[in-house]
């Protein structure tokens, strides 16, 4: 699936997107398994009270399911208007 | 009913006056414009980034909700991103009803989702750097009056 | 702080655009658009009358009450007075404020102000005759919550 | 004093403005004193809860004492916005 990152997670990661190949069954575990890569991810990732998550393009909670998802995107809270 | 997502700059005014021609007879008329403050010291510009595929669907499901829930007869809004400097104009919000309170309340309630659930994050750039704005509690909190 | 009362057309956009630019950087401006909806059956005009000698300093006392209220940056009224057709803009309500609830509030307390204070009177000319628009109890009671 | 009258009590009583000799203490006073005139103002003032008054170009109470008033004005609810 894709994996996009934006805002500082994108810094953070130092990409805005990425193929990623997983058999995480919801997002939680997908995050778990990235953080396991390496050091960058896991300090993008260290509190996830400060990262939202959208499942093809919807905003998502961590439990969310990953089955038939296409894009996943991390980023912090919006701020917008 | 038009969500607008774009770099370039726009001009609140022309925006006003071909809404209201667009409505005529509506009654009410809103809009909301968002400035670039001047706020952090040394502050050069405000760069907006967002999430492409999402931001007008997004965008639109927000306004669809708010015309059904205020029953307004016209809603838009244009956000622009990229790098903007202090006193350019962000963003713009216009609604429509018969009455006053209907056109206020539509675009608060369009302001208050755009600002914590549209995918836009705003960055500072000062003389000495850079720093992403944090999402305020203030912001999140309301939305719960709605 | 302006306040003006004119029998003459004006844009609202234009407006906007002028105020805008004259509070650069207060990231916030609000405007109300009243237009005249077409809503006796067969109307032709809206006719509004006013007390000149005391309509400016009645408008000016609830924008100055408005901008200590909210700590507003800017505060603007221009209203219309004389025959008016249907899609006209009767009147415009600007605000700026640092932050968006500053300037969303000293909108809606000038227009809820403006509704029942300010000595303007409303006159429906139809094809079959004329009738004073009626003040209603919701324009009354929306003062209360101020 | 100047007495002005607007939208229907102006097209009741059928004129804009009219100067007043009265020693009315009040503002009920002066409507007393105008009712008693005239079958015009009787019909126009016949209903005071939709009659409102200024002295001197401010929101008054019909209470109000006209001492040093130089100009009362009636007319109905305002409608304006």
């Amino acid at each position: 699936m894709d994996v996009l990152y934006f805002a500082w997670l994108r810094e953070r990661i130092g990409v805005g997107s990425e193929h990623v190949e997983t058999a995480a069954a919801t997002v939680r575990d997908l995050v778990a398994e990235l953080r396991g890569r390496e050091e960058r991810y896991a300090v993008a990732f260290s509190d996830l009270r400060t990262v939202r998550v959208a499942l093809d393009q919807e905003l998502a909670d961590f439990d969310a399911p990953l089955a038939g998802v296409r894009e996943v995107a991390f980023f912090p809270p919006m701020t917008g208007g | 009913m038009a969500a607008r997502v774009q770099s370039r700059a726009f001009d609140p005014g022309a925006e006003l006056s071909r809404f209201t021609a667009g409505v005529a007879g509506a009654g009410a008329v809103v809009s909301f414009t968002g400035v670039v403050r001047d706020v952090a010291p040394g502050m050069v510009a405000m760069e907006i980034e967002h999430y492409p595929a999402m931001t007008l669907r997004a965008i639109e499901a927000m306004i669809a909700e708010a015309v059904a829930r205020f029953g307004l007869t016209g809603a838009e809004v244009v956000h622009r991103h990229g790098r903007l400097e202090p006193g350019a104009v962000i963003m713009m919000v216009l609604t429509a009803a018969p009455h006053r309170q209907a056109a206020f309340q539509g675009a608060e309630f369009l302001m208050d989702w755009l600002k914590s659930r549209a995918p836009f994050w705003k960055k500072e750039i000062t003389r000495d750097g850079a720093a992403w704005v944090a999402a305020k509690d203030d912001d999140e909190d309301a939305l719960a009056r709605w």
